[in-house]
C-alpha cells in the first residue's frame, strides 16, 4: 500500500492549500476552483518557498514568496517580476498522485495513488492528530470501550460498537506524530458523532499516556 | 536566421560536472543551441529563445555547480543559419 | 477620531484591537510603544497609563481601558449597528462568547508565550509553553470540529463574534513558535475564513489571502 | 560547510546601549556558547574555555569574534554622520541559515507579496534591469541602479514613490541597504541587517538603521523596520533546504535574482560557506 490518506475531503474546500507528508516528502495539497486535486512537492522551484503557504488564484497556484503562478498540470504559468516573459512548459512544479474516494484524499510519492473500495456509505467525522506512532494510535482505538464495550474490526476493516460504526485511516506526521483520519456510517446522528469524537479524544489520551 | 547569444565561460572549469549541468540548465530553461569545452579553462555555447530565459541561463551558469568557479561570463551576440530545436552537448 | 491604541505591532493582543477595528471600520489613532526592544511599556509614562504595564491602552476621552477582552466589548457595543459581533440579546450566545474571550486569555500565556520565546527569545520556560500551547490548540481544534459537525464555522453562532478575533492571533501566530497547523483542520478552515472577512488586516506573520488580483484580499 | 572562514569574522551578540552590569547573558555564535556581560563601556565577551575574546562596539552593537586572525569589521561611514538617527531594533531568531537571512534581505521581488502595501503591491511586481559587481578592492558585493514602486517606502513617506535602492554586502552575514530618504532626496537611508550566526541552520538577525527622519517618533521607527523583518521570517523558516545552496540546480534564478547569485557566487569563491550547502541539492 503506497497510498497514503492526508485528509477528509470535507476539510479542503476549492481554492485551499495544506501541508501533508507522504513517505516521508513534504507535499503541498490543494483543490482548484472546479474542485480537482493536486499534490506537489511542497517547494517552489524558483527559490524553495513551501508551496503550502502560497495562494490559489486563476486556477494556479502561487507561491506567497515572489508570487510564481504554476498551473493545474504543475507548469509555471507566470512569473510577476518578468510579467512580459511566457514561461516555457520545462519549468514545473513536481507533481505526486493524488485521489479521493469516500471522503478521503489519497497520495503516492512514488506510485499511481490508490484509495481502497469502501464497503458501505461513510461520512466525515474528523482528523485528529495523536503525539504518538500509527501503531499505538491503533492498538489505543481498538482498546478504547465506547458505550461500554470494545470496538470490534468487521472483515472488511472498520470498527463496530453496538450500533455505531468508524472507519479510522491512520497516516505518521513527522517522526513523532500520527493523524488519524476518521469517518462514521452515514446517518449517524449530531449526538452520536459528538460521543464518537469524545471517545477519540479518550483513546488519544491512552495512546499517548503509554510508554514512548 | 534565429537571432541568438553566445556566452562563453572562464574560469576552473574543468570538473567533469561542468557541461552536463549546463547541458540541464539549458533543457529546464527550454533553450535550443549547443555547448561546448573549449578547455580546461573555458566553456561556450550558443543560444536561442527568449531574452529572459538566455539572461536565466548567463545568471545560473555564473554560479554553475558546485565544483566549478566562473571567473568571467561574457556575451556575445550571435546568428544560426536554422533554428536550432534542441540543447546538444557538442 | 473615536480613539487612541498604544500599541505595537508585533503583539497579538494589540492586532486584535487592530483587526476589529478594520473589521467594523471605525477609523482611530496609533501611538507607537517600543515594547521591543526599548520595554517603553514599564516606562513611567506607561504605568501611569496602565499600572500592569501591558499592552493594548485603549483611550477614548476620560475612558481607559487595559484589558483586550474589555476593548473588544467596547468596540462592538460602541461601533457595531449590526449587533452580531457581541450579541448581547441572545444570554445563550453571549455566554458562549463571553467563554472563548477567557479562552483567549489563555492563549497568550501559552501560544503567546511560546512565540515571543522563539521570536524575541524571552525569558520563559519555552518547551512549557510549546506544550501548553498544545493543549489549548487541541481544545480549539475540538469545539471547531464540533461546530463543523453542527453545520457551523465560528466560535459561537453563525455570523463571527469578538470571540473570533479574540482567538484569532495566537493561533494564526503559532507557526512562529514552530507549533504548524498541519494536524488542525478545523483550525485551518476557521483561520482562512477570518482571513477573508471584508476589511480583513494582515500582520507580520499572518499574510493577505492574495487571491485577487488586487495584491490584498480584493 | 567551512567554519573556519567564519571565525575570523566580526559578530553582533548585544545591542550595546541595553547592556546593564551585573545581568550578563549566555548567547550562541557558530555552534559554540558565549557569555557577554560587563557595560556599554567595557562589554565582556568569553568562550566556553574560559577566554576572554576580543570585543568592539559599532554600529549601536557589541562585536565579537572567535578566529585568531580577524578581519577588520566593515566601515558604514554614514554611521559617524550625527545628525542622522541610529536606530537599532532588538535581536530575532529564525530558524534559518545566516546567510539565507542575507540573501532574502538583498531580494526585491518579494516585496508585493511578502510586504504587501508597504514595500510593494501588485500590479508594481516588474523587477527592471539593476547592476551587480563584485568589487574586488573592497572585496564586497554591490548592487546599484535598483528602482521599485513602494506604497510606503519609509515611515517618513506620505505617498507612493518609485524608490532607489542600492545594496551593498560588506561581510557573509551583513548586509546594507542605501534607500532613497523620502524627506531628504539628497540623502540616502541607510538599513542594515547584522546576522548573528548561531549555527548553521539558525540565527539571530539585529536590524539597524541610520535615517534622516526628525518627524516620526522613535518607536514608529523600531516598528516599521520589526514589522517588515517579521513579514519575512515565516518565508526564512519555510525555505527548503534549510541551508543556502551554493549550487543552484535545484533553483530557477533570473535576471530579477542577479544579487542572489552574485552573493552566492562571491561566497563559494571565499570558501565563506558557513550555513551553505556546498554540494548539489
Amino acid at each position: 500500500m503506497t497510498s497514503v490518506a492526508v485528509g477528509l475531503s470535507r476539510d479542503l474546500a476549492a481554492k485551499r492549500v495544506m501541508r501533508a507528508e507522504v513517505q516521508g516528502y513534504d507535499i503541498a495539497v490543494w483543490r482548484d476552483e472546479n474542485g480537482g486535486l493536486h499534490a506537489w512537492n511542497n517547494r517552489c522551484p524558483h527559490r524553495g518557498m513551501r508551496l503550502s503557504h502560497g495562494f490559489v488564484r486563476d486556477g494556479h497556484l502561487a507561491c506567497l514568496y515572489h508570487g510564481w503562478h504554476f498551473r493545474k498540470d504543475g507548469g509555471c504559468a507566470y512569473i510577476p517580476a518578468h510579467p512580459e516573459l511566457e514561461p516555457p512548459e520545462t519549468i514545473s512544479a513536481t507533481v505526486f498522485s493524488i485521489t479521493e474516494n469516500a471522503g478521503v484524499i489519497w497520495v503516492s510519492a512514488t506510485d499511481t495513488a490508490k484509495a481502497p473500495a469502501e464497503d458501505g456509505e461513510w461520512e466525515p467525522l474528523r482528523s485528529l492528530s495523536f503525539a504518538c506512532p500509527p501503531e499505538k494510535v491503533r492498538h489505543a482505538i481498538e482498546n478504547t470501550p465506547f458505550a461500554g464495550q470494545l470496538p470490534e474490526r468487521a472483515a472488511s476493516g472498520h470498527l463496530t460498537a453496538g450500533s455505531t460504526a468508524l472507519l479510522v485511516h491512520c497516516a505518521p506526521l513527522g517522526d513523532a506524530e500520527t493523524l488519524a483520519h476518521l469517518l462514521v456510517a452515514a446517518g449517524t446522528s449530531l449526538a452520536g458523532r459528538k460521543a464518537l469524537s469524545r471517545w477519540c479524544e479518550t483513546a488519544r489520551e491512552s495512546a499517548e499516556a503509554g510508554p514512548a | 536566421m534565429t537571432c541568438g547569444a553566445i556566452l562563453t565561460l572562464t574560469g576552473q572549469l574543468s570538473a567533469e560536472s561542468a557541461l552536463p549541468w549546463i547541458h540541464h540548465r539549458g533543457q529546464l530553461l527550454n533553450l535550443a543551441g549547443w555547448v561546448r569545452r573549449e578547455d580546461d579553462q573555458t566553456i561556450r555555447m550558443a543560444l536561442a529563445g527568449p531574452e529572459p530565459l538566455i539572461e536565466a541561463m548567463e545568471i545560473a551558469c555564473s554560479l554553475g555547480p558546485g565544483d566549478v568557479l566562473v571567473d568571467t561570463i561574457t556575451r556575445a551576440r550571435h546568428t544560426f543559419d536554422e533554428k536550432p530545436d534542441t540543447f546538444v552537448m557538442l | 477620531m473615536t480613539f487612541t491604541l498604544y500599541n505595537y505591532v508585533l503583539s497579538g493582543n494589540c492586532y486584535k484591537i487592530r483587526l476589529m477595528a478594520a473589521l467594523l471600520g471605525v477609523e482611530y489613532e496609533t501611538v507607537a510603544v517600543d515594547f521591543y526592544p526599548g520595554m517603553e511599556h514599564r516606562s513611567p509614562q506607561m504605568l501611569s497609563l496602565n499600572p500592569a504595564g501591558t499592552l493594548p491602552v485603549l483611550t477614548a476621552g476620560d475612558l481607559v481601558l487595559t484589558e483586550t477582552q474589555a476593548m473588544l466589548t467596547w468596540m462592538a457595543t460602541s461601533f457595531d449597528t449590526s449587533g452580531t459581533w457581541f450579541p448581547a440579546g441572545d444570554p445563550a450566545l453571549l455566554g458562549v462568547v463571553q467563554q472563548w474571550l477567557g479562552f483567549s486569555g489563555r492563549l497568550t500565556q501559552s501560544a503567546g508565550l511560546a512565540r515571543l520565546h522563539s521570536m524575541l527569545d524571552w525569558p520563559v520556560d519555552g518547551q512549557a509553553a510549546c506544550a501548553a500551547a498544545v493543549k489549548d490548540l487541541r481544545i480549539l481544534e475540538r469545539h471547531l470540529t464540533d461546530r463543523v459537525l453542527e453545520g457551523g464555522l465560528w466560535i459561537a453562532g453563525e455570523t463571527p463574534t469578538i470571540a473570533d478575533v479574540a482567538c484569532f492571533p495566537y493561533v494564526a501566530l503559532s507557526p512562529d513558535a514552530g507549533l504548524e497547523h498541519d494536524a488542525y483542520p478545523a483550525i485551518r478552515n476557521w483561520l482562512y475564513a477570518i482571513r477573508g472577512l471584508p476589511g480583513f488586516v494582515a500582520m507580520p506573520g499572518i499574510h493577505y489571502r492574495h487571491e485577487g488580483t488586487s495584491g490584498t484580499n480584493g | 560547510m567551512s567554519r573556519e572562514y567564519a571565525t575570523n569574522d566580526w559578530y553582533p551578540v548585544a545591542d550595546a546601549a541595553r547592556m546593564i552590569p551585573g545581568h550578563g547573558f549566555t548567547t550562541r555564535l557558530l555552534g559554540e556558547p558565549l557569555e557577554v556581560s560587563g557595560s556599554f563601556e567595557n562589554p565582556v565577551v568569553t568562550a566556553r574555555d574560559g577566554r576572554m575574546l576580543p570585543v568592539q562596539v559599532r554600529y549601536g552593537h557589541v562585536w565579537t569574534t572567535t578566529g585568531s586572525a580577524p578581519r577588520p569589521l566593515f566601515d558604514i561611514a554614514e554611521a559617524d554622520e550625527t545628525d542622522r538617527t541610529f536606530v537599532p531594533c532588538g535581536a530575532v531568531q529564525v530558524r534559518c541559515s545566516p546567510l539565507r537571512a542575507v540573501e532574502n534581505f538583498l531580494d526585491i521581488a518579494h516585496f508585493p507579496f511578502v510586504h504587501t502595501g508597504i514595500l510593494g503591491e501588485e500590479p508594481h511586481t516588474q523587477v527592471a534591469p539593476y547592476k551587480v559587481e563584485i568589487r574586488e578592492d573592497a572585496d564586497e558585493v554591490w548592487a546599484t541602479q535598483i528602482g521599485f514602486h513602494q506604497p510606503q517606502a519609509a515611515k517618513s513617506a506620505t505617498e507612493a514613490i518609485e524608490t532607489r535602492y542600492e545594496y551593498r554586502v560588506p561581510a557573509p552575514t551583513t548586509a546594507v541597504l542605501y534607500k532613497t530618504c523620502p524627506p531628504k532626496p539628497e540623502a540616502w537611508d541607510v538599513i542594515a541587517i547584522f546576522v548573528q550566526p548561531v549555527a548553521e541552520d539558525m540565527c539571530i538577525a539585529w536590524p539597524w538603521m541610520a535615517l534622516y527622519d526628525d518627524v516620526s517618533p522613535y518607536a514608529d521607527l523600531v516598528q516599521f523596520q520589526q514589522e517588515i523583518f517579521l513579514q519575512d521570517r515565516s518565508i526564512l523558516e519555510n525555505q527548503k533546504p534549510t541551508l543556502l545552496p551554493l549550487d543552484p540546480r535545484m533553483e530557477i534564478p533570473t535576471r530579477c535574482d542577479l544579487t542572489s547569485v552574485v552573493y552566492r557566487r562571491w561566497l563559494k569563491r571565499k570558501g565563506a560557506t558557513y550555513g551553505a550547502l556546498t554540494t548539489a541539492a
